[in-house]
């Protein structure tokens, strides 16, 4: 008698997975139309983006209309509902702006590749964000990552191979750490799902695989001391792939981190097991933002940035309330608007749109591309946390309820943080505006005319999320 | 013969402890990846181990999924490693640290 | 609405000549005079009114409850508000000859009318803060006039020590406001006075009456805070004329005699008042002796007359001090005048060693400074006469004898320098020619008497000549009332004394106290005048004195001692004590405090980020072990976390 | 209506300025001209204007954006629109186009901080109006520093008030509460010290309160004179009115508690001020060093729990706020006139300006509080207050620095103005009608408000009046006893 049969998947829980489901077999349609083409042309690179783009947003439609269900399907396996259908709407929005940012990166005949890899990986992301038990997970995680690798891989530059190995080796190496971990907790509850950890008991087993479990996951949102990767990585992955990255793998992460701390440790414990989680975050918005100040290269910049700000995020969880995790995810909404949007403005300061953007090139940037100029402000300042944009609205959301959770230590960390990471933002805002000869600079732009429109998405997405009334309907539903 | 299920996870245990060493330890890129793989068969020991003690068939399935998984990962590594290193006559990670600061 | 006239129309003349300076060109004199000429006709309209069983009191508006403002025109003000149209309106008359060749000929007129309307919010105030009011705005008017010619850095710097020192007064005031406001929560002098008794404490009167003194002090050239007024003599002379003579520096007169029920109510403030007074008047005195600049000396001839006035009403003798302000207004005006004469006709010479002589070719200016002289020195019959006489014999009746030895050599001493003044410069041959290092004269134009560059467009060479209609009709005017008015004061049941019957306080001890008669009191009074007179006539007047006048002039100028020449070394004290530690503390603060300390901190702060920024930047080797290494090292940390956690609670 | 107007108005006409082109900055002046007109007629005509509120939060704490007139803050944007449109009108150069957008960007925020009636939209502006002025200096500071000195001391403030708001946001579960009261006993004793603290260093370091000063002096001299005039004028008034708003009515007890404190603060600023620009030879700067001064004053008036003084304080925010815009204005016109600010190689421009010289003057005397002009009345009303209230001391102290305040003030316009006429300067013309209009109306408020400042007062008194008990035990002296004793 194998008890497996009485689960049966049915339609049901198909249709639960049926956004991820689309990301991730469209690719298979793109290659197939991709084996047409002898010669390289730039059709096939329409041709690729273009259906890549119909289906992420027919998946984004599809992932909408899941909005008011909840899904429980795979036999607890996978979870849809709530904030996973933000988080992989979020992630659908990430892949979509890159490829707006990629239209003009690499060669014709390769796009096909790439995009195909750019939407496994958003697959991945998105199985993660429901992934309910610690296979999925596993899954979910490696579908991601697996697909990274190769992308960051995709550039001529030599950088670019040595970001793909070095991600390789220590994502592999943080991965085995989850996996290791995984095997504990299944060791300590017999059971892979994270229903299971929420009943059980615990023992020295169970926190130490909850602790390399965490571990694994702190590696993807690249909290300190596990955010050695992030910089060396996003400087030399093309651009776009890194814009996707900075998204794409704390969304989907977040979604899991999210679940294990609500839902899959005891609630009596709780607290003790996740206070390594807000040592991490302190550290990360502290070392990130300081970090950040010796930067000179803005990819490099913004990887620091993002290990900070990912210390603004689980800040967010600090005491498991429910309001946490609504404005940790908002957070991670208006950040995915105010990164993405420097990310194209960056994109469209390069000539192929992944060039290695300096500081320098900032300097008196106002005067010369007064648009952009204002664009990389308004994100920059968002980022700093400055009104009128989301990202002072959600910071002070986070502040309040981490001070009612009682961690009033980590919102004066997170204020420290914010305070270094001013100076940080506006040093490139006063470079852009500041007099200066700028005869020597290098004044170079992207042919390209479509990350315009993500900037131009992100500008307004960053103030209208930031100025709307947030009510308990449009904020977020609770955690499942 | 009927090991205790313990010492299944203390071989796991060191396995894991090993192939960590291994990743930090050596500067050939193959043999990081071998550690890897090393790191992920450790788990599916204690996986299998687990599953046995429990009586429950996912720690089964789970090690599968861990095998495919890291095959797949094996040949992207590689790849990876023959396209850093196609030009280098030896194979050394720690000459491959342009990027750095 | 006539009071509102008197008290409007100088403020009109003021803003529209500042204005409209520039259009009105030489109109601006003539209708400067008029306004304050038609506030002065308009207050005598007002003397029924002001003389009434209740005085006119005119409410203005109100910032809280308690603190309204309104004019109120009594028999006090009345006499202040008629000087000071009055004689405003003689000096705006002559002005218009003395400035003509002035620049900003309009500019004047519009400060001077501002003056009037400033002077005229003082003493018509009812209540504490526009008194004050008052105060501050005769500060500033006295500022822009001392510093008129402000392209001369004496008198900049003149002007900022008169106002500065002005606002020390102020604040005396300020205090005094304090402390009533804190006591009866209002303002009007109506309810202050009725509260006098029951509200206050003899400490607390003594210490309210102490900070309007302070004020006094300031405004009035007493003692510690005189040293202003002489310096202020770098304005134009009808400015000194009007605002260091006969009206503004004798607000601390009205200041006293208008609270004069506080006083009366605290006998420690009395004495202290009446103290100073006399020590100012004897310090002044014996200062004059020691100047050359004409000016100088009438200023601190004033300096020392209000010292009597003050010590007058200090111990009580309200209406005698007052009486003595009325009397010097006229007799101090009219010597102004008479030195503004001369000053004019020597092209700005004030040096009284380069005149001599004048007599001869200057005859009007002559006849107007004896008569000044005559009445200031108290020669019987003129107007100082009778006012000084009260002053000083209200101190032997009031019950102050020291103070009363004070008042009667100083009365010699007046007499002294007085006639010193009068024979230098009328006397004897003119000296306008001589070298001035012959006359002991090393730095003139430190001396302050060189002529101004710039003031005149035309180079003209100092030639006595007669003044025109404009300028000496006034004074001619002027010699009227300060032979004449004296006589209001004479004998017991005068009509000055039937004007202020009931209106003062009645002094503690009334007359009986006094050990000997007014009019053995006038003997030595005039004895000391006498004596004074015949040591200033020995000494410059008498034919031997004037033939050697030249080198007289120079060993006396050589050998004056520091500590006249230097006025008490007041200016350097206040220089070491207060002047030189403020600025130095300032430069401290602004040179050392705010960069090297506070900012130290932040910039240090910022610094350390910068450090850890780039020391963070070097543990990123590039080198992917080491990344392992650290990856490893924090799973090391979370796991010994967890042991210490969760092992040892099994 | 009129309140959203005044608000979302300048902040949105501002950021359409940069649609101009960039050579016609003539336009964009005259576009800030006007909406400073405007909104002065509009705060005039209107104003008893409701107030404009719309749902933003409901959880962690309620919150909306919610605009009105409060006592104090009516005559604070009658006062913010006339400096805009005087130093609207002062806006000249190659690069007006940036300075009038941020000008009226700058006061659309300030007029958000000082109209929110929410405290999250308090805090929101606060730190919005950080960024005009970050962004001028920026462009048109000499010195890179400057610029990140004014934004590091000010963000840490911000910050700070945003913790406390957040604290504060908790514990009363709404933030729409200025002009409102609260039940007694919300915010307890423990986080109250805190959410003081932090509210507290925001508003100290905005104001500037030694020993928080020090970038001031360096952003007012470096400003250009238009924003500077803003700035110092309205700006800094926002940390006074921060504490007559948040400390007095929910945080009385912390106020009470920290007064031995902020007395001693203040009277140092005060003290420290007066003497250091008795000495200071940046004009812009000597300035600078007088606020700091004069807001000393301030801060003791709103610390004594006196409603004279609190009164007195209103009176005074608006009277420093006119008269720092005219002497900043007035000293930005020599500036451009001589290229220098330096008190020592001026000297004698009066001759040849008076207009200009008149100008000054008044300023400088409205400054050292001349009686009769907005100065005296607040200075009055605040040092009775204090003295009747029983702080003998620190009314002392302030008489101390009123004598020093007509020291430097002197020294400032002598310097400039009076002496013999320094030769080697360039250029010589007198007050343009241009810089007299931007003058004109600032004047004949400290005028009007030193001849009657009752309509102040008698806002500010509503202010006042529902002080909690906790403030009033503070009083040495009952206000209205007759008998207490002066100490």
């Amino acid at each position: 008698m194998l008890p497996a049969l009485a689960n049966i998947p049915t339609g049901a829980d198909y249709a639960a997975l049926l956004p991820a489901f689309v990301v991730a077999v469209t690719p298979l349609l793109i290659l197939f139309v991709d084996l047409f083409y002898r010669e390289s042309g730039p059709w096939r690179r329409v041709v690729a983006v273009g259906l890549a783009l119909v289906w992420l947003i027919v998946a984004g439609a599809l992932q909408a209309g899941q909005y008011p269900h909840d899904y429980v399907a795979f036999g607890g396996a996978f979870v849809q509902g709530g904030f996973s259908i933000v988080l992989s709407e979020i992630v659908i929005v990430a892949t979509i702006a890159t490829l707006l940012l990629s239209i003009g990166v690499g060669r014709d005949d390769q796009v096909a590749g790439t995009t195909s890899l750019l939407l496994w990986s958003a697959s991945g992301a998105m199985l993660m964000s429901g992934a309910s038990n610690l296979m999925t997970v596993f899954l979910g995680l490696e579908l991601l990552s697996l697909a990274l690798y190769c992308l960051c891989a995709m550039s001529t530059r030599r950088t670019a191979r040595e970001s793909a190995l070095k991600y390789l080796i220590l994502s592999s190496m943080a991965s085995g750490f989850l996996l290791y971990g995984s095997a504990l907790l299944f060791g300590a509850t017999g059971s892979v799902a994270f229903a299971a950890l929420a009943s059980a008991t615990v023992t020295p087993l169970l926190a130490l695989g909850a602790g390399l479990f965490m571990v694994g996951l702190a590696f993807k949102l690249s909290l300190v001391p596990f955010h050695a990767w992030t910089p060396d990585v996003y400087e030399g992955a093309p651009l776009p792939v890194t814009a996707f990255m900075s998204i794409v793998t704390k969304a989907g992460t977040l979604a899991v981190l999210a679940r294990f701390a609500y839902a899959a440790l005891p609630s009596e414990h709780r607290a003790a097991v996740l206070l390594p989680l807000w040592v991490l975050a302190a550290l990360s918005m502290l070392v990130g933002n300081l970090a950040a100040l010796a930067q000179t290269d803005m990819k490099r910049l913004l990887a620091y940035s993002g290990i900070a700000q990912v210390g603004y995020i689980v800040t967010a969880f600090a005491g498991t309330s429910a309001l946490g995790l609504r404005y940790a995810i908002l957070y991670l909404a208006g950040y995915t608007f105010m990164n993405l949007g420097a990310f194209a403005v960056v994109a469209l300061m390069a000539r192929d749109g992944d060039a290695i953007v300096g500081l320098p090139r900032f300097a008196g940037l106002a005067a010369r591309r007064p648009w952009l100029a204002a664009a990389m402000t308004l994100f920059l300042i968002g980022l700093a946390g400055l009104p009128p944009t989301i990202g002072f609205t959600a910071k002070i959301l986070i502040l309040t309820t981490t001070l009612g959770a009682g961690y009033a230590w980590l919102a004066g960390t997170l204020i420290l943080g914010t305070a270094i990471s001013a100076y940080v933002y506006l040093k490139i805002v006063r470079a852009m505006f500041a007099r200066v000869d700028a005869a020597h600079v290098r004044d170079e732009r992207s042919p390209n005319v479509l990350p315009w429109v993500a900037v131009a998405v992100c500008a307004v997405a960053t103030v209208v999320l930031g100025l709307q009334p947030l009510t308990p309907s449009n904020i977020l539903p609770l955690v499942k | 013969m009927n090991v205790a299920p313990e010492n299944y996870v203390a071989l796991s245990a060191v396995l894991f402890f090993i192939g960590v060493v291994g990743v930090i330890a050596r500067r050939n890129p193959l043999i990081m990846l071998m550690s890897i793989e090393l790191l992920f068969n450790a788990a599916n020991l204690a996986l299998v181990t687990y599953a046995r003690a429990w009586v429950n068939n996912a720690g089964h399935i789970f090690a599968f999924l861990v095998i495919t998984v890291a095959a797949a990962e094996a040949a992207i590594g590689l790849a990876i490693v023959a396209v850093t290193f196609r030009k280098e006559p030896f194979v050394d990670v720690d000459e491959v640290s342009a990027l750095r600061g | 609405m006539l009071l509102y006239l008197v008290w409007l129309l100088p403020l009109v003349g003021g803003v529209g000549l500042w204005a409209f300076g520039p259009q009105l060109k030489s109109w601006a004199g003539p209708i400067g005079s008029a306004l304050v000429g038609v506030s002065f006709i308009a207050t005598l309209f007002l003397w029924r009114d002001a003389t009434a069983a209740r005085a006119l009191d005119v409410p203005l508006g109100s910032w809280l409850p308690g603190w309204s403002f309104g004019l109120l025109l009594d028999r006090l003000s009345l006499i202040w508000t008629l000087i000071i149209t009055g004689v405003g309106f003689l000096i705006h008359v002559y002005s218009i000859g003395y400035m003509d060749r002035d620049r900003a000929f309009a500019r004047f007129f519009a400060y001077m009318n501002f003056f009037v309307f400033a002077m005229l919010t003082l003493v018509l105030s009812d209540n504490v803060i526009g008194l004050l009011v008052g105060w501050g705005l005769v500060g500033l008017a006295s500022y822009f006039l001392i510093g008129f010619w402000f392209y001369k850095p004496t008198a900049v710097a003149a002007a900022r020590k008169a106002f500065v020192m002005n606002v020390v007064g102020d604040i005396g005031i300020m205090f005094a406001i304090f402390l009533i406001v804190a006591k009866l929560g209002g303002i009007g002098y109506g309810l202050i006075f009725a509260n006098v008794g029951s509200a206050f404490t003899p400490h607390e009167l003594f210490l309210v009456c102490l900070g309007l003194f302070i004020g006094c002090a300031a405004k009035s050239a007493q003692i510690p805070l005189h040293s202003w007024l002489p310096d202020a003599m770098e304005g134009p002379t009808p400015v000194s004329a009007l605002i260091h003579a006969a009206t503004m520096v004798t607000a601390g007169v009205y200041l006293v005699a208008r609270f004069a029920p506080l006083w009366s109510a605290s006998p420690d403030a009395q004495e202290l008042v009446g103290a100073i007074g006399a020590l100012t008047a004897i310090a002044g005195a014996i200062l004059g002796c020691a100047q050359w600049d004409i000016k100088r000396i009438l200023a601190y001839s004033t300096m020392s007359q209000i010292g009597y006035m003050i010590m007058g009403v200090g111990i009580g003798a309200y209406d005698a001090g007052v009486f003595h302000f009325l009397t010097h207004a006229f007799f101090k005006a009219q010597l102004f005048l008479g030195a503004g004469i001369i000053i004019h006709a020597l092209a700005d010479e004030q040096d009284v060693r380069r005149m001599g002589g004048l007599r001869k070719q200057m005859p009007f200016a002559f006849a107007a400074m004896l008569v000044g002289v005559l009445a200031i020195s108290g020669v019987p019959g003129l107007s100082g006469f009778f006012s000084k006489d009260a002053v000083v014999y209200g101190a032997l009746q009031t019950g102050h004898p020291w103070l009363y030895a004070v008042a009667v050599v100083t009365a010699g001493i007046t007499a002294y320098y007085m006639f010193r003044l009068l024979f230098v410069t009328f006397f004897g041959a003119y000296r306008g020619a001589v070298d001035p290092s012959d006359l002991g004269i090393r730095h003139p134009e430190l001396a302050g008497t060189a002529a101004s560059p710039g003031h005149h467009p035309e180079e003209e060479e100092p030639h006595p000549h007669a003044p025109g209609w404009l300028m000496s009709a006034p004074v001619a005017i002027l010699i009227v009332p300060t032979i004449a008015i004296g006589w209001l004061d004479f004998g017991s049941n005068s009509a000055w004394k039937q004007f202020f019957a009931g209106f003062f306080p009645r002094a503690a001890d009334a007359a009986g106290a006094a050990p000997i008669s007014e009019a053995v009191s006038t003997l030595l009074v005039l004895l000391a005048v006498a004596i004074g007179f015949a040591v200033a006539y020995a000494r410059y007047g008498a034919p031997a004195a004037l033939r050697g006048a030249i080198a007289r002039l120079r060993t006396e100028t050589i050998r004056m001692p520091g500590v006249l020449v230097n006025a008490y070394y007041f200016d350097a004290a206040f220089e070491a004590l207060l002047v030189r530690p403020a600025r130095a503390l300032g430069g401290w603060f602004d040179r050392t405090v705010d960069p090297h300390v506070i900012d130290a901190g932040v910039r240090e702060a910022a610094i350390s980020a910068q450090w850890l920024g780039h020391l963070f930047r070097s543990f990123q080797t590039g080198l992917v072990r080491a990344y392992a290494l650290t990856l490893a090292f924090g799973v090391a940390c979370i796991v010994a976390y967890y042991a210490l956690a969760f092992g040892g609670g099994r | 209506m009129t309140v959203t107007a005044l608000v979302l108005g300048p902040l949105v006409i501002g950021l359409l300025l940069y649609l101009v082109p960039r050579e016609h900055g003539g336009i964009a002046r005259l576009v800030a001209v006007a909406v400073g007109a405007i909104s002065f007629g509009l705060a005039l005509y209107d104003p008893a204007a409701g107030d404009a509120s719309v749902r933003w939060l409901s959880r962690p704490f309620a919150a909306s954006f919610h605009l009105g007139f409060g006592p104090v803050s009516y005559w604070i944007v009658v006062l913010l629109a006339l400096a805009t449109f005087g130093a609207a009108l002062a806006v000249t150069g190659p690069r007006s186009r940036a300075l009038a957008a941020q000008l009226l960007i700058l006061q659309g925020a300030m007029n958000g901080v000082f109209l929110a009636k929410d405290l999250l939209l308090f805090a929101l502006f606060w730190d919005l109006m950080l960024i005009p002025v970050f962004l001028v200096l920026v462009e048109f500071a000499p010195h890179g520093r400057t610029a990140w000195k004014y934004l590091i001391y000010n963000l840490a403030g911000g910050l700070a008030l945003l913790l406390a708001t957040a604290a504060f946001g908790y514990l009363a579960t709404t933030t729409d509460v200025i002009g409102k009261s609260l039940p007694a006993g919300t915010i307890g004793s423990v986080w109250g010290a805190w959410i003081f603290a932090g509210f507290a260093f925001a508003f100290l370091i905005k104001t500037p309160v030694f020993p928080f000063h020090t970038w001031m002096p360096e952003t007012y001299a470096e400003l250009p004179a238009p924003m500077v005039a803003v700035v110092s004028a309205v700006q800094s008034k926002a940390g006074l009115y921060g504490f007559l708003i948040v400390g007095l009515p929910f945080l009385a007890p912390e106020m009470a508690r920290a007064q031995t404190l902020m007395f001693a603060l203040g009277a140092i600023a005060l003290i420290y001020g007066a003497l250091a620009s008795l000495v200071e030879r940046d004009a812009k700067r000597v300035v600078a060093y007088s606020s700091l001064s004069h807001l000393g004053l301030i801060v003791l008036a709103v610390f004594s729990g006196s409603n004279l003084a609190i009164a007195g304080a209103v009176v005074y925010i608006v009277a420093h706020g006119l008269f720092s815009a005219v002497l900043f204005l007035a000293l930005g016109a020599v500036e451009q006139r001589e290229e220098t600010r330096d008190l020592a190689r001026l000297g004698g421009l009066g001759a040849r300006n008076p207009k200009l010289a008149g100008a000054l003057m008044l300023g400088a005397l409205a400054a050292l509080g001349l009686p009769g002009l907005a100065g005296f009345s607040g200075e009055i009303l605040i040092l009775t207050g204090l003295y009747r209230a029983g702080f003998v001391w620190p009314a002392l102290v302030a008489l101390v620095a009123v004598v020093l305040a007509s020291a430097y003030m002197l020294r400032l316009f002598q310097g400039i103005m009076n002496g013999p006429e320094v030769p080697d300067l360039p250029e010589r013309r007198d007050m343009t009608w241009t810089e007299a209009l931007a003058i004109a109306p600032l004047v004949a408020g400290f005028v009007l408000l030193g001849i009657n400042p009752a309509p102040l007062v008698a806002r500010a008194a509503a202010l006042a009046q529902p002080a909690p008990p906790a403030l009033v035990s503070v009083r040495a002296v009952p206000e209205d006893s007759h008998a207490a004793g002066a100490r």
